[in-house]
């Protein structure tokens, strides 16, 4: 026993290397993501994100910054989906890889773990898919985020359905017992009565909660819009039990899941016509300057490389990675950085305004989104044919909403 | 052999202590760190696991207890750290009594299970409360200090093994814990209260993870009811103390370390096999039931094979819970 | 118009318990003849799930035809595992029990951890053409949906639950088992094979949890990680009706699909598990050995 | 008679249907060495179940020292003075002979350390102490027996209730047991005895009580109830069944 802990001790504290750091001519990237645990799948789409913009980088010879190009090198960290995992994830990247940024974690829960260690040692780090509101209430100096909070986008879908006709008057708002999910009911709720959309009934519920005595009592208020804030399962569970009971509204509203391959592959044509949100598909109209020439290019780019469609989450990861690029170029900063040079490229993430693949990217340096990127529109997307296809707003429609929903029981 | 056993505790523990004077690397001194809190808690769940022979599978639930009442004292409440800590771990031992009074009376089975349930329904409290923040969790003013998470971890890490030491294995009350385990019918007929006894037990094998789960919270900055009080802590505890060997000191801190260390170079250099660490996990566990009833520490002790078999009749069928069932 | 809601919510509240029902039946008579607490019983609800699932893709049939292979199947897979657990708990170690838990335990950390490699982390749901059907009752200003597949579910376990009743009052082999629970020496002596028997029962236990993983991905969706919430809800249920007391499975089941469903209705529908878990304490707290003191 | 030490006053215990005890009567008094007969299934454990405060009689009253005690714990019961062995004896298995009966001791020396000092010398006194270091699990059914003895000792009681401790040895263990037993009955110690073998009920007993159906048929000298042809009927009656 006693040897085995000598050998635990050696194992942990030979573990501290000397880098040579003096003449690096490469940027060191820090990924700190949950590549497993209870959030694993979304931790590896990011990954998928982060890799891609790195491997489209290194093959344009790397980041330019004076006309030179500076290749970069990933270093992972496996947060587990664990908060403390991430911060002592962030704590090796800082002090032993000494990375000169970092791309963020999946979930808020991680982020809020990792920030502050980054914070102490004024590494800056762009998450490309947290997107809880709690994270830029805190006001990390150092913290900045590609997709905008849930908040933030879960309000779009909202008023373009109260822009359809008939318009829809009553509707019921539901939410999984979760951070993200919670926030997207209240997203929601808060929508639709600045819309004049009566909210007939509002229930957070205990995640994984079997709904539908709750869905039977609403069926008998007869909502037009049935909103609902979770996650895949959750999702794929309110569609069926709808359907076990039979009852259709004008339209059913969930948040980004619905773009999920998952969600249409297990429902079929029951998950055809449902809402969502989301801030870039495929198929979304943009035009960058760096790496992809727009959204069509980077799907392709990425289905290529993984063999399946990119999400936005996937497409926000590799769009934090650009910021970065972008940033590095104005600030004129070349491997490795310093303290003064990590804070020029904060500095220069604070003013960035540049057009991606992924659509506009500013990060707002005030307010409740302080940090969060706030460039983007949001977007109202409903299944049509299998795939989500972006309604509104108008100038990126591609399709009009089918509305009201047709009934479960006149579909082919 | 006892002496020399303090001798090394003594040595470990003078290492550990110096340790932070002999590297700045902060990454290294945050893992000691939380390979100490694991010590702890994996020790603290044998008190009544090992000891007593009542598996708690609530563990997690004292721990998230603690971290949130820091938490929310030192958020809500604006109380002094050590204070808020103290006020973790007394109600982590309060909920121990609340959750002990039912279901120590009953058979070890009801217990897990019942301590199963109670971690669920501490969960659920987190998430629906106003106070606790909800699904989103609290954030902490960051104290961002290695060095001080670093000592206080060891010496409390140190006062919850030398407190369990003396209690368990030098005093009346270690001796009472495992004759109740053996048979406790017999245990009453010789004076003792078994529940009373039981419930001592349960507080005392919770107070420590109350205090750990405080530690845990501002040293982390950030908890929410996934991280403090999901599955992980309940597991992690049990496997270790398992795999080290149940009703030992000694066993459940050695198992800590070893997986703690496995864990972190798993995730460290493997983790592109991510979820074989669930499999690894789940087969370590089990096969050290089949072929290590004593754990690692029975295997370097000896202890396993000095023991003679354990009755002369096939040692096969008959649970005493089914003989205890008739009247 | 609240207590026009109550026909529905009943109806729905022992429809909900239906399912409980064969989620929890298996798991009761593993603890009632051989004292294992299966912290598993999740992972065999959720490897059923998948089986059913993958044998639907590619026969194309409805998942509830599929039940008799998935049943034969994991009732093999449980017959072969129950020696190893049997091994488990018979160490040197006293307490059978508790070294029976600490197995199914990492058993199901290892089903779960394979699950996710085999499955991947994404939700399906088993297609059943029951799914897309209901039927809506009135009479008397009261009115009710019924939808298909959960009466499926509902008849299914009713169906479960009779067959079981059935084999255990008037078969050899349920006289074995019976023999078996009671007196392990007694039944030895009886010349009954206790090792064969106890895998038939092991096997049946997994079986059955196995078959109502396929019940609940028609009724619900499926995921690799969905085990740990069928785990406790067997808990909940055997805990409440006694463990390893058969005969109060169901109602321990409808009582808390009751419980969920009026919650939901009529209460706040945050606090419906909390409610549950209060339910829970009061019971043991009034009652230990569950609503009809019949508990081991 | 000396002074009355244990009464039990018309107790019956009725398990479901079954009447296990039914309406008992007798006494053990102070220093007195009082056998109780009867066939298998005739209500002699229930009726230590009771004593012990492991069962709570249906009707009835128990009194010990002059003091009701019916239905209390047999943890305050332990405290009181009354000790007892099992018949299915189960040793602490996991913990050495030692620290079988040191945890016995701690009833009356709190401090570990003084409980084993204690223990120390039950086990010299009752002959284990060479087996001292060694698991109970590893004992042979005699020196678990006496193990049992050891432990009911350690509690100094007033009354040892001893449940079969002599079935099952061969001859030479059994007299040992024997004079163990005569051996603490000298020390002041009142013995309530259950015992299969009729010689040693007959050899040391002052008192006899004969139990059938869970009713007492008998009670005396043990030569006088020898001869009570109820007490031979319902003997022969087993043997012949």
């Amino acid at each position: 026993m006693r040897r085995v802990v000598a050998f635990t001790l050696c194992a942990v504290l030979g573990t501290s290397p000397a880098w040579a750091q003096a003449d690096r001519n490469y940027f060191k990237v820090g990924v700190i993501t949950s590549l497993s645990g209870d959030l694993a799948t979304g931790g590896n789409v990011t990954k998928r994100g982060y890799d891609l913009w790195a491997k489209a980088v290194n093959e344009a010879g790397g980041i330019e910054v004076n006309g030179k190009r500076y290749p970069v090198k990933l270093y992972y960290a496996d947060a587990q989906s664990e908060p403390s995992q991430g911060a002592s994830g962030a704590e090796r990247l800082a002090t032993q890889q000494e990375v000169d940024f970092v791309l963020g974690p999946y979930s808020s829960g991680v982020t809020l773990a990792v920030a502050p260690v980054l914070e102490k040692y004024k590494i800056p780090m762009i998450t490309g898919s947290a997107e809880s509101p709690l994270i830029w209430r805190q006001k990390f100096a150092y913290t900045f985020g590609t997709i905008p909070p849930v908040n933030y986008t879960g309000s779009q879908p909202v008023g373009a359905l109260a822009g359809l006709a008939p318009k829809p008057r009553t509707a019921i708002v539901l939410g999984s017992n979760d951070a993200f999910s919670k926030a997207t009911a209240e997203a929601f709720k808060t929508a639709a009565e600045a819309h004049g959309i009566k909210v007939l009934k509002f229930n957070i519920v205990p995640s994984g909660q079997d709904l539908i005595p709750l869905l039977s009592a609403a069926k008998v208020l007869r909502p037009d819009v049935i909103a609902f804030g979770g996650h895949d399962e959750e999702l794929i569970n309110l569609v069926k039990a709808l359907r076990q009971i039979n009852y259709t509204p004008k339209a059913l509203l969930m948040h980004y899941g619905v773009t999920e391959p998952a969600f249409v592959e297990a429902l079929g044509k029951d998950a055809e016509e449902v809402f969502g949100a989301s801030v870039w598909t495929p198929t979304l109209p943009t035009r960058g300057d760096l790496l992809w020439a727009d959204a069509r290019a980077y799907a392709e780019a990425a289905q290529k490389e993984y063999g399946v469609p990119a999400d936005y989450t996937q497409a926000g990861c590799s769009a934090a990675g650009i910021a970065f690029q972008a940033a590095a170029a104005r600030a004129g900063v070349t491997p490795p950085l310093d303290e003064g040079e990590k804070r020029a490229l904060r500095d220069a993430l604070e003013a960035l305004d540049i057009e991606t693949f992924y659509g506009r990217i500013d990060f707002a340096d005030r307010g409740e989104f302080y940090h969060a990127n706030t460039g983007l529109e949001a977007l109202t997307v409903q299944i049509q044919g299998r795939r989500p296809v972006i309604t509104a707003p108008a100038e990126f429609a591609e399709a009009p909403a089918r509305y009201p929903t047709t009934p479960w029981n006149d579909r082919r | 052999m006892r002496r020399s056993r303090a001798l090394w505790a003594g040595i470990t523990a003078v290492v550990f202590a110096v340790i932070p004077l002999l590297t700045r690397d902060t990454f290294a001194l945050r893992v000691v760190t939380e390979a100490m809190m694991w010590i702890g808690l994996a020790v603290a769940w044998d008190v009544l696991g090992g000891y007593t022979g009542y598996l708690n599978f609530g563990h997690g639930a004292f721990f998230g207890l603690g971290a949130y009442t820091t938490a929310v004292l030192m958020m809500r409440g604006h109380w002094p750290f050590a204070l808020a800590l103290a006020a973790g771990g007394v109600l982590a031992g309060a909920a121990a009594v609340v959750a002990g009074l039912p279901t120590l009376r009953l058979k070890g089975a009801y217990f897990a299970i019942a301590t199963w349930a109670l971690a669920r329904a501490v969960q659920q409290l987190a998430l629906v409360l106003e106070f606790t923040g909800g699904p989103d969790g609290m954030r902490l003013p960051p104290f961002l200090n290695p060095q001080f998470f670093y000592y206080l971890m060891w010496a409390l890490v140190s006062v919850i093994f030398v407190v369990l030491w003396i209690l368990l294995e030098h005093s009346a009350f270690g001796l009472k814990l495992q004759a109740i385990r053996e048979d406790e019918e017999g245990a009453m007929a010789l004076g003792l209260k078994p529940t009373t006894i039981k419930i001592q037990a349960f507080v005392l094998s919770t107070v420590p993870a109350g205090i750990l789960g405080g530690v845990y919270a501002y040293w982390i900055t950030f908890i929410d009811p996934a991280s403090v009080l999901g599955d992980l802590v309940t597991d992690q505890s049990v496997v270790m103390a398992v795999f080290g060997g149940l009703g030992t000191l000694v066993g459940p801190a050695v198992g800590a370390v070893l997986i703690y260390a496995f864990k972190t170079f798993f995730w460290a250099y493997l983790s592109e096999y991510q979820v074989l660490y669930l499999i690894i996990l789940g087969t370590v566990i089990a096969l050290s039931v089949v072929f290590l009833p004593d754990g690692l520490i029975g295997l370097l002790t000896g202890r396993g094979r000095a023991e003679a078999p354990r009755s002369p009749e096939p040692a096969d069928e008959n649970p005493p819970e089914l003989r205890e069932a008739a009247p | 118009m609240l207590w026009q809601l109550l026909p529905q919510a009943v109806l729905d509240g022992l429809l909900i318990g239906g399912v409980y029902i064969t989620v929890a039946l298996g798991f009761s008579l593993a603890f009632g003849v051989k004292h294992i607490i299966d912290f598993a019983v999740g992972e065999w609800i959720m490897l059923g799930a998948f089986l059913g699932y993958y044998l639907q893709g590619w026969t194309g049939l409805d998942p509830l035809l599929l039940l008799p292979v998935v049943f034969a199947v994991f009732t093999a897979v449980g017959y072969a595992i129950q020696p190893v657990i049997h091994r488990a708990v018979s160490g040197r170690r006293g307490n059978p029990v508790l070294m029976g838990l600490v197995f199914t335990f990492g058993l199901m950390l290892a089903i779960r951890g394979a699950g996710l490699t085999v499955f991947g982390f994404f939700s399906h749901s088993i297609p059943s053409v029951m799914s897309a059907r209901s039927w809506f009752l009135e009479a008397g200003g009261l009115f009710v949906t019924v939808p298909a597949i959960r009466l499926v579910g509902f008849v299914y376990a009713i169906g479960i639950t009779a067959v079981l009743h059935w084999v255990l009052r008037h078969t050899d082999f349920g006289l074995a088992v019976r023999a078996l629970a009671q007196n392990r020496d007694a039944a030895g002596l009886m010349g009954i094979n206790a090792r064969r028997i106890s895998s038939w029962v092991y096997g049946i236990h997994v079986g059955v949890s196995a078959m109502t993983g396929v019940v609940i991905g028609s009724i619900f969706s499926i995921s690799a990680q969905m085990g740990g919430d069928y785990t406790i809800l067997a808990f909940f249920v055997v805990v409440l009706a006694g463990m390893g007391y058969l005969a109060g499975v169901p109602w321990a089941a409808f009582l808390l699909g009751l419980v969920q469903s009026l919650f939901l209705v009529y209460g706040n529908p945050s606090y419906t598990l909390l409610a549950v878990f209060a339910i829970l304490y009061l019971i043991l707290l009034v009652s230990p050995r569950g609503l009809f003191a019949k508990g081991v | 008679m000396s002074r009355e030490l244990l009464a039990v006053d018309q107790v019956s215990m009725i398990f479901g249907g079954l009447r296990a005890l039914d309406d008992v009567s007798f006494s053990v008094g102070s220093g007195e060495i009082v056998g109780l007969i009867g066939p298998n299934g005739a209500g002699k454990t229930t009726l230590f179940n009771v004593v012990s405060g492991y069962c709570r009689p249906s009707r009835g009253r128990v009194r010990f020292d002059g003091k009701d005690v019916t239905g209390q714990r047999p943890f305050h019961l332990a405290r009181l003075g009354i000790a007892r062995t099992f018949q299915i004896v189960k040793p602490f298995a996991g913990l050495t002979v030692l620290e079988n009966v040191t945890v016995a001791c701690l009833l009356h020396h709190p401090r570990r350390r003084h409980a084993r000092q204690k223990a120390w010398e039950i086990l010299e006194f009752t002959g284990l102490a060479e087996r001292a270091g060694r698991p109970a699990s590893g004992l042979t059914l005699a020196g678990r027996k006496r193990l049992e003895i050891a432990k009911a000792l350690s509690l100094n009681p007033r009354l040892l209730l001893l449940d079969e401790v002599v079935a099952g040895l061969n001859p030479t263990e059994a007299d040992r047991t024997i004079e163990l037993i005569l051996n603490i009955h000298r020390s002041g110690v009142s013995i309530l005895i259950v015992e299969h073998i009729m010689r040693v009920i007959m050899n040391i007993s002052d008192r006899v009580a004969v139990l059938n159906y869970g009713a007492k048929i008998a009670e005396g000298p043990p030569q006088q109830v020898a001869q009570d042809p109820g007490v031979i009927e319902a003997y022969l009656g087993e043997a012949a069944a």
